[in-house]
């Protein structure tokens, strides 16, 4: 405020604007503390540590080396397929779970799918616990008595029993379809919520405009999606290079590297190897990767909210 | 084609689209819940030995009364999520509200921030977490656990509830505000009663992510605060896998929050599900 | 009870300037409204007004003291706003005493005060119900109690009618004014309905881009705008107004608009010559009573009055007749203006000529 | 004393479970009111007895009484004569290393016993050297061999407290069928066997080759051919020179004999656990196990080849028999208060009556040779003798500090010759060069 200073009765930042940001600042104090103390130290500390040689045998923030853990890591095949593989992972994962959500969206906004039970199906895999999904499906891929080898065989899809997560090819495809079978339910959920803000209207008037349902449907349903979809893509993207649980419990990386991920590899490193500066250089990248999508997320929205207050 | 028979057709299609949607989702809930009762003997052999004769429930018992305490991991874990929930909201809340609404300086980078730790991946975090914890002896406590799973649940609910908060009329701030209502009034009297749904879809979300962590569980918790997938994981030995106890203890474990989930979904899909797309 | 000045209040947002320069007293148990288009700030001076929001530079003074550091409510303002801004969660009662409640005062003396407030805008059968289950008429009712409760010193109206149907913006307007009169309590209202404006205020500040264009009783603005778009804002129908010329011939004074020369007393004409603008009101059209033969282009009888439009080239002129008048479309009729009601603008700057040539 | 008091199964009663189903449903009700605190305070007192907090195994895999289910009463009395409280922490194998290596990083491990299993030169720092504290009479009832994977720059800070080396376990009737009238003896045997045995949809040999590292993990099986051929892993400075004949004959074996019928899931199972499953469904008939296996592969309510099960010594390379060390075993931290009384404990584990129990209970085999040695013993666990017999032969686990990178480096790569990927040769070369490179770097 450019206020003469004489002519005001009372001191300053005793209005009402300045007082919702003295108490906006008290609000958002406890809430900054804590993630301060139990995020932005511990992520600090693993930042620092990813420039250190340090094991889990003595943790003393060992030896400064500067960037040799990145160097290492470059020059590491494993890594190399960590990437790949991280990489793969977080592509096929996204695609196939925005592309298979948006159908059952849609069907689930058909009048026919509008039973409240499809939806609480859907609820089902979404609050399952990722322990439990992981034990759910290496029951179901086990090679000599899972119910896919046998169901697989007993109709003749099959010729023979086939090693799910034997085979560097299918075991992180294999691990890919319990993620999406898992991850799928929710981006449904959002696309639907989505879909129902698509004004009906939009849809009567391309009926009248002799629209077929894939017209209406690429000309009406998906422009109007576009923000929505774009959400689903960035938070899926992140959830998929975060997965941990399946590679854990199922396959722990193997066969041959063939299911190790960036993030398991920074488990393995850090924790099997107890090499922690290392370990921590490879969550660090994985960390500067999520760091870029969540910025695109970030994006994603800001249109939006420009709209928004420009009709307010 | 007539115009009725495309519709027809069209039905039909929907109809499998439905049904294909169903088989999917549930088929391997459905197994592993028919798996749960039979007995190793009759999930191993070629073909599954359906039989009704081999149904029972002995996975079941034998996953109550085993030394692994399923029961203590439940308990662990109720407590450990309820808290985590509502400390959450209540951090969160007002944070959320501030940044959606206060103006406070810094707000855009404070929100980035948030975001920002979201990212990290749980792996790095552990080492310096659990050095704090053991220091402050907090390591297999509630309580420990309760704090560290603030750090993933407190940015998506500031996250969530700041998009709510700012859809919430400001005419009802400022009316509140010409009434003589504090900004802490305002907050408490006016915008938390009216935004409830949310609240309580957060609240479940929150609930529901720290009841199924495991990583850090796995990690942080020794024998007095052990928590349900913990307790899931045990079952899975070095020698001996007990695959029908396993999945009968996945069972258990996964009902109470599939269970919530169901009766709170009308505050999932409006309020939650909803916040997220429109941010 | 107290007046209300602002002096020299600026907002800006960034680049734009939501209120520029912005000067107006107001006295003590007046009725001002803030009238414009949506977008012209005036919204935002209420809200600096209210304390709901700061001014980048200026002075709000309320009782001759600068306010500009006090909260709405140690303003001691009530509002009203647009959506009614009623708790939804509270019901009526509540929503009425949520003021008196903050404020820790006895229960009873609540509920009496309540009841008192609620029998004067017929509410006390509803005091029991939920925002949400009353009519839009009863809402806004709760919306001025909740203001009357407070025996405010004065009374902000954020357009308080716009959601409302036009028969119940009607009564409305009658049940606020006749709140005024009874308890002369200091208030500005916000509308962009210049009937609204006209009906109830004892003085009209009329706002375009931020600024005060004119600020006056409801006759000056309507019968002495300041300025071109002052003039075309007030009044129904709006003032045609002709981008022709101004000609003295012969002694006769005549204003040339196309192929129609319409003449003016001199009189009635400002001194100076050549390119104004004119405008003239449809209740100072005269048809039939001599004049420019024009053909008839829309009748629109509207009951108690008719509006007839006559056109010729490009140009389009409304008559306002009393009763029903029967006219049909190509008619020919004799089209003559009353002097009285002519106004004069100069193309420029906008602004009224007055008859003897200057600047209003 | 009357042992079968001692062994009064923990088991199900219809009270006990009324008992938690109650608290379950208190539980849930006093959800909302319930202070979280009540786990974080309660055991850190430090009046009364010295309390002892010992981080294990949950059975069945090996664990000290008062976890798994025998000499209950002795753990009891013990505790009274020594002025102590044990607790314990009982975690899934799976889970121990990593709790150690985070609970060990932070610099503060709450526990004063730890099970070890072929990590001691990985936690060396945090281990004490309790070689001199135990008693000369356990330490010369023990066999010298047991203390190789718990000895650490000349300094023993471990002890193994079962005997746990891989033996051959075959399903009698299925060699019946075949008419197989003995064990396999040799690699010619063994993949002669196989052959033979792998049809009718069953297989000859299954073995968990899904997880490279770790004790059980595919580097450490291959471990046991490569010292039935001759072979060994390190030379004295510690430098591998497993990169010769024996390594890479080593690791053809292992292709011939998937090629002779290994079952095709092999690779794929994480654990031995998935792999005992398929033998004990019987849908193979030979399998390298733990002594473990003896015992619940012979019930009926897990196992469909009960009564069926022959053990023997794993088949000879060209070097005789071999075979590897599961080293399970007690340690005492550095962070120990009372690394004594902790050393007491660990001698109580081993002593002669619970060992005996341990083994008649659980069935894990107990290390005093005595106690094996013993006629009750041997008469329950009749694979003891197969098994003391193997440990007659070499059984190292060749651990290190970087134990579990070097078991990765070279499972990998034997993964990827058994798939053929490729040869054994390069496979063999490759997985050597990268553990010199392990091993250099340290």
């Amino acid at each position: 405020m450019t206020i003469d200073p004489g002519a005001v009765a009372r001191p300053t930042g005793r209005s009402y604007l300045a007082r919702r940001r003295r108490t906006g600042t008290l609000l958002v104090l406890p809430a900054l503390a804590v993630l301060a103390l139990i995020l932005a130290l511990p992520i600090a500390a693993s930042l620092a540590l990813s420039l250190m040689d340090a094991d889990t045998a003595d943790f003393r923030f060992g030896v400064f080396v500067g960037l040799d853990n990145y160097r290492t890591l470059f020059a590491d095949p494993v890594f190399a397929l960590a990437l790949r593989n991280s990489i793969y992972w977080m592509v096929v994962e996204v695609a196939v779970v925005v592309v298979v959500a948006l159908w059952f969206a849609l069907l689930l906004n058909h009048p026919m799918g509008r039973w409240s039970v499809f939806r609480i199906i859907l609820l089902v895999p979404w609050a399952l616990a990722p322990v439990a999904n992981a034990v759910l499906w290496k029951w179901i891929y086990n090679s000599s008595y899972g119910i896919l080898n046998f169901l697989g065989t007993a109709t003749g899809v099959l010729p023979d029993p086939v090693v799910w997560l034997g085979d560097p090819g299918l075991a992180l495809n294999a691990l890919l379809v319990a993620e999406i079978w898992k991850e799928i339910p929710f981006i449904t959920l959002l696309l639907l919520a989505g879909l129902q803000n698509v004004p009906r209207i939009l849809y009567r008037a391309s009926r009248l405009d002799g629209a077929g349902p894939w017209q209406t449907f690429r000309f009406v349903t998906l422009p109007q999606l576009r923000t929505t979809i774009l959400i689903c893509i960035v938070l899926q993207s992140i959830w998929a290079l975060k997965s941990f649980d399946l590679v854990y419990v199922l396959t722990r990386g193997g066969p041959a590297n063939a299911t190790t991920m960036l993030n398991f590899l920074a488990y393995r490193v850090s924790f099997q190897f107890g090499n922690l500066g290392l370990g921590a250089a490879v969550a660090d990248i994985l960390f500067f990767v999520m760091f870029l999508l969540a910025l695109a997320y970030v994006r994603v929205f800001r249109p939006a909210r420009a709209a928004e207050r420009g009709v307010a | 084609m007539s115009r009725r028979g495309r519709a027809r057709t069209r039905r039909i299609g929907i109809g499998l689209g439905l049904a294909l949607f169903v088989a999917w989702t549930l088929a391997p809930i459905v197994w592993a819940l028919i798996s749960s009762f039979l007995p190793l003997r009759a999930l191993t052999s070629t073909p599954p030995d359906l039989a009704p004769g081999n149904f029972t429930l002995e996975n079941y018992l034998g996953v109550l009364s085993a030394d692994r305490d399923l029961i203590g991991g439940l308990r662990n874990s109720a407590i450990v999520a309820s808290f985590t929930a509502v400390l959450a909201l209540l951090i969160g809340s007002s944070a959320a509200y501030a940044l959606a609404r206060l103006r406070v300086p810094g707000g855009g980078k404070i929100l980035m921030l948030i975001l920002v730790t979201q990212m990290f991946p749980a792996m790095v975090i552990i080492i310096p977490l659990f050095i704090v914890l053991s220091r402050t002896g907090l390591t297999d406590s509630q309580v420990g656990l309760m704090i560290v799973y603030l750090s993933f649940v407190l940015p998506i609910v500031i996250w969530v509830l700041k998009g709510f908060f700012e859809a919430v009329p400001r005419e009802l701030e400022r009316a509140a505000a010409v009434d003589g209502a504090s900004t802490m009034q305002v907050f408490r009297l006016v915008v938390l009663p009216i935004s409830l749904p949310p609240l309580f879809a957060t609240g479940v979300f929150a609930f529901i992510e720290a009841w199924n962590e495991f990583f850090f569980a796995v990690i942080l918790t020794q024998s007095s605060a052990k928590t349900a997938p913990v307790v899931v994981a045990e079952f899975s030995g070095q020698y001996v896998s007990l695959y029908g106890q396993m999945v009968a203890a996945a069972a258990i474990a996964s009902i109470p929050v599939i269970v919530l989930a169901i009766v709170f979904r009308r505050y999932i899909l409006e309020g939650f599900v909803e916040g997220a797309v429109k941010g | 009870m107290a007046d209300v000045e602002l002096r020299a209040i600026t907002k800006r947002y960034g680049a734009v300037e939501a209120c520029a320069d912005v000067n107006l007293h107001v006295a003590d148990g007046e009725f001002v409204t803030l009238l414009g288009p949506s977008g012209c700030g005036k919204t935002t001076t209420l809200n600096i007004i209210a304390g709901l929001d700061e001014p980048t530079s200026g002075e709000v003074l309320m009782g001759g003291k600068v306010v500009n550091d006090l909260t709405p409510y140690e303003r001691d303002v009530a509002m009203v706003f647009q959506n009614y801004a009623l708790y939804p969660h509270m019901s009526v009662a509540d929503n009425i005493g949520f003021t008196l409640r903050l404020r820790k005062r006895p229960r009873d003396e609540i509920r009496r005060r309540v009841q008192t407030v609620a029998e004067m805008l017929e509410l006390a059968h509803v005091l029991e119900r939920l925002p949400r289950e009353l009519s839009g008429g009863q809402q806004q009712r709760v919306a001025l109690g909740r203001a009357v409760i407070r025996e405010p010193a004065v009374f902000l109206f954020d357009e308080p009618f716009s959601n409302l149907d036009a028969a119940l913006r009607v009564k409305m307007r009658v049940e606020v004014k006749e709140l005024h009169q009874r308890l002369g309590i200091t208030s500005l209202f916000v509308t962009h309905d210049q009937e609204e404006a006209l009906s109830l205020s004892d003085r009209i500040a009329i706002m375009r881009d931020g600024h005060v264009e004119q600020v006056g009783t409801p006759d000056d603005v309507y019968a002495q705008p300041r300025t071109r778009y002052v003039a075309r804002f007030i009044g129904s129908p709006q003032m045609d107004i002709f981008t022709g010329r101004l000609e003295r011939r012969d002694g006769i004074t005549a204003y040339v608009v196309g192929s129609a020369a319409f003449e003016i007393p001199g009189e009635a004409a400002p001194t100076c010559d050549g390119e104004l603008d004119m405008g003239v009101r449809a209740e100072h059209v005269r048809l039939n009573a001599g004049g420019i033969p024009m053909p008839v282009r829309v009748v629109q009888p509207l009951g108690s009055m008719t509006y007839v439009t006559i056109g010729w080239d490009e140009e389009l002129l409304t008559s306002r007749l009393l009763g029903m008048a029967h006219f049909s479309p190509g008619e020919a009729v004799t089209v003559s203006l009353d002097p009285a009601g002519l106004l004069f603008f100069d193309r420029e700057s906008g602004r009224r000529v007055l008859p003897d040539g200057a600047l209003a | 004393m009357d042992d079968r008091r001692l062994v009064a199964p923990r088991g199900l009663t219809r009270r006990s479970l009324l008992k938690r189903g109650a608290g379950l449903g208190a539980g849930a009700l006093a959800l909302g009111a319930m202070p979280p605190f009540l786990a974080a305070c309660g055991s850190s007192t430090p009046s009364g007895p010295k309390e002892l907090k010992v981080l294990t195994n949950q059975p069945p895999d090996p664990a000290p009484p008062g976890v798994a289910d025998y000499s209950e009463e002795a753990f009891a009395t013990w505790q009274t004569d020594n002025a102590a409280r044990v607790s314990y922490e009982s975690i899934p194998y799976t889970q121990i290393h990593d709790k150690l290596a985070t609970a060990f990083a932070s610099g503060n491990p709450p526990w004063d016993i730890v099970y070890m299993s072929g990590w001691v030169p990985e936690f060396s720092k945090n281990l004490a050297t309790i070689g001199d504290m135990i008693s000369a009479e356990l330490k010369s009832d023990l066999p010298p061999s047991s203390f190789k994977t718990v000895t650490w720059d000349g300094k023993i800070q471990g002890v193994v407290f079962t005997l746990s080396l891989m033996t051959l376990f075959y399903n009698t009737e299925h060699f019946e069928q075949a008419g197989l009238s003995e064990p396999p003896k040799t690699w010619d045997d063994l993949l002669r066997y196989t052959k033979e045995l792998t049809r009718d949809g069953r297989y000859g040999w299954v073995n968990n080759y899904g997880a490279p590292e770790g004790i059980g993990g595919t580097a450490n099986l291959w471990m046991s051919y490569l010292q039935q051929a001759g072979g060994t892993m390190y030379d004295e400075g510690g430098l591998p020179i497993f990169n010769d004949a024996a390594g890479v004959d080593a690791a053809q074996f292992m292709i011939d004999l998937w090629d002779a019928g290994t079952e095709p899931g092999s690779i794929s199972y994480v654990g031995i656990a998935d792999t005992t499953n398929v033998f004990t469904a019987g849908k193979a008939s030979m399998m390298m196990n733990w002594p473990f296996m003896w015992k619940p592969a012979n019930d009926p309510a897990a196992s469909a080849i009960a009564g069926k099960i022959g053990a023997a010594v794993l088949p000879a390379g060209a070097a005789g028999t071999a075979s590897i060390d599961g080293t399970d075993a007690f340690t005492v931290t550095t962070a120990s208060k009372s690394p004594e009384l902790a050393t007491k404990l660990i001698e109580f584990y081993l002593a002669p009556e619970v060992q005996k129990r341990q083994v008649l209970d659980t069935g894990w085999l107990p290390i005093r040779l005595s106690t094996l040695e013993d006629a009750e013993v041997q008469a329950a666990a009749t694979n003891a003798p197969i098994v003391l017999e193997q440990a007659k032969s070499p059984y190292d686990s060749f651990v290190t500090p970087d134990y579990i990178e070097v078991t990765q480096a070279i499972g990998t790569e034997l993964q990827r010759c058994i798939r053929k990927e490729k040869s054994a040769q390069q496979a063999i070369k490759d997985a050597s060069d990268q553990v010199a490179s392990i091993v250099t770097s340290r």
